[in-house]
């Protein structure tokens, strides 16, 4: 039942120095003083790109089948639609008009 | 005492053992839960700007981004573990797990020293005794953000927290059994899925992270 | 018992959006009616028809995709053409509120209602406001825009003649607006769960002739500042 | 096939194995893993809290048809409760409020949801897809020993200073954000921490039943040859392990913000009150869901067995499960429609609404189109399948009026609504939980219940329930709001109570009327005529093992070659086709398709 066996050790220490790099790039940019807009779109960028590493390499995404990781997106539209329409709400109903 | 099923899986299904699908699962809704609250913390910045600070000026970002760099060693030394038992070989499957354990157990330790000071500079989730100050300003100089700031803040981090805790000890846990030698490179399901929460609460913390001391 | 209880019409209405509403309401019961009985007579006839008798044998079929997809499709285009002739009154009920609208502020407490009227200067949020508890008092065939807010938990202003609902959101101001197209005396009821008085906090909607208005308004504004009793 | 038979070996002396295997007492009743157990358990606790929710309800009733009068008989409860007068004990409205709360919560949460999900889902998944139990039984026995003690914190809310939650079962900020604004403290705080608790036993369930479902179907029990009760269960376990997390994290902000005094909720320091709304109807939409897709399911078996022929559109009914499944998570603005949620956002949220009645129209329409030229068996399970059909039309057909966003200003927070849920959870889903409980008691127990007592106690429940409820519709039209204490104090709704009392008559006489059902239960179990393997002459795998299945259910793992529903199918001389009957009934042959290489390893 073993699931690793069949593919080669994956490049472990590579991701970490990614990972450890991104960090240090997301601290420095987070006080790139740049507009608010692109400072939050870069950060997400990169945590989202950190994210994905670790599920793809140190969570072995990459190497299940693919009907593991389609289920594995599941939520994620879901967590996209609640956010979305709620911001949409509050943000645009100011106090009366 | 019912044996467990996870050795056969008669239709294709998953194609992946009962408790890999199991923990996996278990992710998807840890991954609502968290959406719930991150959500929320999202919301209520958009709905409320003023109640929130600008990034480093409350919390303590060096010290923070430091805690993520020892979080993500952790997951290296998981992915160590689970390697070495790969390959049968039982000392280092014992030897990175250990090393996980101190790093998760770090990883608290500096969160409850990071609660501490900022507690201390009137950074709180009640909202009737909130009055951050800014890092290092002078006793009763003005007050940043508002009573969501310390709410949202100490929830998140705070079941984050209590996340990487229960990670830790359900890692001693493993790391006892692995001792009695109960994981071969045949059977390393427990190991795997350890990893597989393990890796999933430094996701969730890489998101945090930037959501919440970065942004 | 009052048989008229039984009665499935909505009683009667005296705000402009009676028509509207209604008119969609009598819509919708047509189509759910035909429709309930409908399925239920056929139920109720194949269960007849078809129950077990000796030596009977059901047809072995699997379904036939043609039907399948004509049930599908009929629902869907009335329902989504439902909505979609509902969207103008709901428009009109909750986001245009008409121009020359009188405005006042009705400020919903645990258990009261409290409507706060522009005094002699017609402007809201000046000194000469003038309160009323428990009653709200407008003209005739004036449209009257409400600033709903309430002050400690969710309260609902509910005016079933004038088919007006509206849950007032502590931390929120929300427009409701109405035109009474009929003088007289009126219900005023909180529609969401507020407390143990929730059943206590009513009130009565009083509309005036445009004249009897001005003279009720003026004599108010006479004692204020002081909120009536 | 050589690999399919390597596994039927496995299955065999695995079978063998824990037959002779002897459980302790303790571990057989109490802590006990067997699916079968277990579903028996939450059957019982979750009868029990059925009767609690209606002693509720009765209370309630009493107060809306005698509005401040003394109760029979209530004087026994306490001061906190009643105002002890000389001729008696009237009811005080914060015991009402408590009585609104706590029927819903405990029906929705306690009765309907874990009898649906808990002893359906444990009882029919393993055995409908051929497993030999759970893919977690240590974790299913977890699952119920968490639902106990939510169980008990709830009940013990009523005994607590303050008495118990008085919120609503929706529980709204900023009113239930303190007890100033409710005057109940622990209480409040008591019904979040038992929900939270039963929010994890349910989560727990779910993963067990997704697991179980996805790899533990027999050799050729492949998606499209489920049983639709294991469908719509399936799907209702993907729901809840999406939602529940959601509403666990509303409800810990919630019980933040009345212990600790975060603002979350709180408007007086900035909090957003709508929040809380957005939260608990984003899970509490899938939620109406969670209560009636297995309604559904089990429908679907009961109608098609007793109709004796296959049900109408198989693959149709599958679609518009998981259809539902996926819609469910874009209408929760529809419980919003007069919140003060942004109005510009109705429409949409209207439009989506109107798009998930459809799925539930197909399965109608299906349905009946079963029963057509069927041959049909008016025995108890099928008398309440079919009031289930006829039922949920009543209730999904009310349901288009409160989705037209203009009518549904003057019917929200009305008895249209009581009238439209409870047409829903008690015609649609109590109906279906009481043809499931008679069609699949045999399996449990080994004995059948008892027909004519039950035909009785149908026909009755059937009758009353529809004078009880119908007529909220009305009320509901009249202007009657709903969670109100004493409707006489609105000069328009005073006409009302001879309908009110009315009303309560026949609520009086409906829960008289399940002493029968209750009755028969117990009777049924021990003195019920014995059961066989297959009384209904069933198709599925359940009815392939003994009455009750042995711990481990299946002697050698079953082979399913074909569909659930081929009632009255040519192939076979008798009007039925066991799913593990080899095609040309010969013996055991190659199931197709045959469980892929991949399929059999790992």
């Amino acid at each position: 039942m073993a699931t690793g066996e069949g593919h080669k050790a994956p490049p472990y220490m590579m991701v970490f120095g990614v990972l450890a790099v991104l960090t240090v790039l997301e601290v420095l940019f987070a006080f790139t003083g740049l507009p608010k807009i692109w400072l939050a779109l870069g950060l997400i960028a990169m945590a989202v790109w950190k994210a994905v590493l670790v599920a793809l390499y140190y969570m072995h995404l990459r190497f299940e089948p693919t009907r593991l990781w389609v289920m594995a997106l599941a939520p994620v539209p879901l967590a996209i639609i609640l956010v979305a329409v709620v911001i949409k709400e509050i943000f645009t109903t100011g106090s009366g008009f | 005492m019912t044996p467990t099923t996870a050795d056969r899986a008669p239709m294709a299904g998953m194609k992946v053992y009962n408790l890999k699908l199991g923990m996996w699962v278990f992710l998807l809704s840890e991954v609502m839960f968290f959406t719930g609250l991150i959500g929320a913390y999202i919301i209520l910045r958009f709905a409320h700007p003023e109640a929130f600070a600008e990034p480093g000026v409350v919390l303590n970002v060096p010290l923070t981004a430091f805690n993520t760099f020892v979080l993500i060693c952790s997951s290296v030394t998981m992915v160590k573990a689970f390697a070495a038992i790969e390959q049968g070989d039982q000392q280092g499957l014992q030897k990175w797990l250990l090393a996980t354990i101190l790093l998760g157990a770090f990883f608290v330790g500096v969160q409850i020293v990071e609660y501490t000071i900022l507690t201390g500079e009137g950074f709180v989730p009640m909202a009737e005794s909130y009055h951050a100050i800014a890092r290092g300003a002078a006793e009763g100089s003005a007050v940043i953000g508002g009573p969501l700031y310390g709410a949202t803040f100490y929830t998140m981090t705070g079941f984050h927290g209590a996340h990487v805790s229960i990670g830790v000890l359900c890692l001693c846990f493993t790391w006892w059994r692995a001792r009695k030698g109960a994981y071969t490179a045949g059977s390393l399901g427990g190991v795997e899925i350890m990893g597989l929460y393990w890796h999933f609460v430094d996701l969730v913390w890489i998101l945090l992270f930037t959501i919440v001391y970065l942004i | 018992m009052n048989w008229g209880d039984w009665s499935w019409m909505m009683p009667e209405g005296f705000s402009t959006f009676t028509a509207e509403v209604d008119s969609l309401y009598y819509l919708i019961l047509w189509i759910t009616g035909v429709t309930f009985f409908a399925t239920e007579a056929l139920l109720i006839y194949f269960i007849v028809r078809y129950r077990h008798k000796e030596g009977r044998k059901a047809t072995y079929d699997h379904g036939s995709t043609k039907m399948e997809v004509v049930w599908t499709a009929i629902p869907l285009l009335i329902l989504i053409g439902l909505g979609v002739l509902s969207k103008g009154a709901w428009d009109r009920m909750k986001i245009d509120v008409p121009a020359g609208a009188m405005e006042i502020i009705v400020t919903a407490k645990q258990f009261e209602w409290n409507a706060t009227y522009p005094g002699p200067d017609g402007a809201l949020g000046t000194a000469d406001d003038f309160d009323v508890l428990n009653q709200i008092h407008a003209p005739v065939d004036q449209p009257v825009w409400i600033h709903l807010r309430a002050e400690d938990v969710l309260h609902s202003l509910f005016l079933p003649e004038m088919r007006v609902k509206q849950d007032a959101v502590p931390g929120r101001d929300i427009p409701v607006w109405f035109e009474a197209m009929a003088t007289g005396d009126y219900t005023i009821g909180c529609a969401e769960l507020c407390g143990i008085g929730h059943t206590t906090m009513n009130g009565t909607l009083t509309i005036h002739s445009a004249a009897d208005f001005q003279a009720w308004a003026s004599a108010q504004a006479e004692q204020r500042p002081q909120p009536q009793p | 096939m050589s690999t399919t038979e390597q596994e039927m070996g496995k299955a065999l002396d695995a079978g063998g194995h824990h037959d002779h295997h002897e459980i302790p007492w303790i571990r057989q009743y109490i802590f006990a893993t067997d699916h079968k157990m277990i579903a028996k358990q939450f059957m019982f606790v979750s009868l029990f809290f059925l009767v609690v929710g209606g002693a509720l309800a009765g209370m309630m009733r009493w107060q809306l048809g005698f509005p401040s009068q003394p109760m029979p008989g209530g004087m026994i409860l306490p001061d906190a409760m009643m105002a002890p007068t000389p001729n008696g004990a009237i009811m005080l409205p914060e015991f009402y409020n408590s009585l609104v709360t706590m029927h819903g919560t405990i029906m929705i949460f306690f009765a309907i949801m874990p009898l649906l999900v808990g002893l359906f889902g444990n009882l029919l998944i393993p055995l409908q897809i051929g497993a030999e139990d759970m893919a977690f039984p240590r974790l299913n026995m977890v699952s119920f020993w968490l639902a106990v003690p939510a169980g008990i914190l709830m009940l013990a809310s009523f005994g607590v200073e303050g008495g118990a939650a008085g919120a609503g079962w929706t529980s709204y900020a900023p009113l239930s954000t303190s007890g100033e604004w409710t005057g109940v403290y622990l209480g409040q705080q008591l019904w979040l921490a038992s929900l939270t608790i039963l929010g994890f036993s349910s989560l727990v369930g779910s993963v067990n039943y997704i697991s179980t479902v996805i790899n533990m179907r027999a050799p050729g029990m492949t998606w499209f040859r489920m049983p639709l009760a294991t469908w719509s269960l399936f799907v209702t376990a993907v729901l809840i392990l999406l939602a529940i997390p959601i509403l666990a994290g509303a409800l810990i902000m919630l019980l933040f913000d009345q212990t600790i005094g975060t603002g979350f909720f709180r408007p007086e320091v900035g909090g957003e009150p709508l929040l809380w709304q957005h939260l608990f109807w984003f899970f509490g939409h899938p939620e109406v869901y969670i209560l009636i897709l297995p309604a559904m399911g089990i429908t679907s078996e009961v109608l098609a067995n007793r109709a004796r022929k296959p049900i109408f559109g198989y693959h149709s009914m599958v679609l518009a499960i998981v259809g539902i499944g996926f819609l469910g998570w874009i209408v929760w603005g529809h419980h919003m429609f007069q919140s003060g949620m942004n109005p510009l956002l109705g429409t949409s949220f209207m439009i989506s609404t109107m798009a998930i009645a459809v799925p539930s129209a197909i399965k109608v329409f299906n349905w009946l189109a079963t029963l057509w030229k069927a041959d049909i068996h008016l025995d108890v399970p099928m008398l309440h399948a079919l009031a289930f059909v006829s039922m949920f039309i009543i209730g999904g057909l009310s349901g288009i009026f409160m989705a037209n966003t203009p009518v549904d200003i003057y019917i929200h927070d009305t008895y249209f609504i009581v009238a439209h849920i409870h047409y829903v959870l008690f015609g649609g889903s109590l109906f279906a939980i009481f043809a499931g409980i008679t069609f699949w008691f045999p399996k449990m127990f080994g004995r059948m219940m008892n027909e004519p007592l039950g035909k009785v106690h149908f026909v009755l429940t059937l009758i009353f329930y529809n004078l009880v409820f119908f007529p909220m519709h009305n009320l509901g039209l009249r202007g009657m709001m709903r969670r109100i204490y004493d409707f006489t104090q609105y000069e328009f709704l005073a006409p009302l109570q001879p309908m009110n009392q009315f009303i309560t008559v026949f609520a009086f006489l409906l829960i008289a009327t399940q002493v029968l059902f209750v009755i028969n239960f117990f009777w049924s179990i021990f003195k019920g005529e014995k059961a066989s393997e297959n009384p209904w002459d069933s198709n599925t795998l359940e009815w392939t093992v003994p009455s009750p299945p042995p711990h481990g259910n299946f002697a050698e793992m079953p082979m399913v070659y074909r569909g659930p529903y081929e009632y009255s199918s040519p192939e076979s001389d008798t009007d039925f086709l066991p799913q593990t009957t080899p095609p040309g009934g010969g013996s055991s042959g190659v199931p197709e398709p045959t469980p892929t290489p991949e399929g059999v390893e790992a």
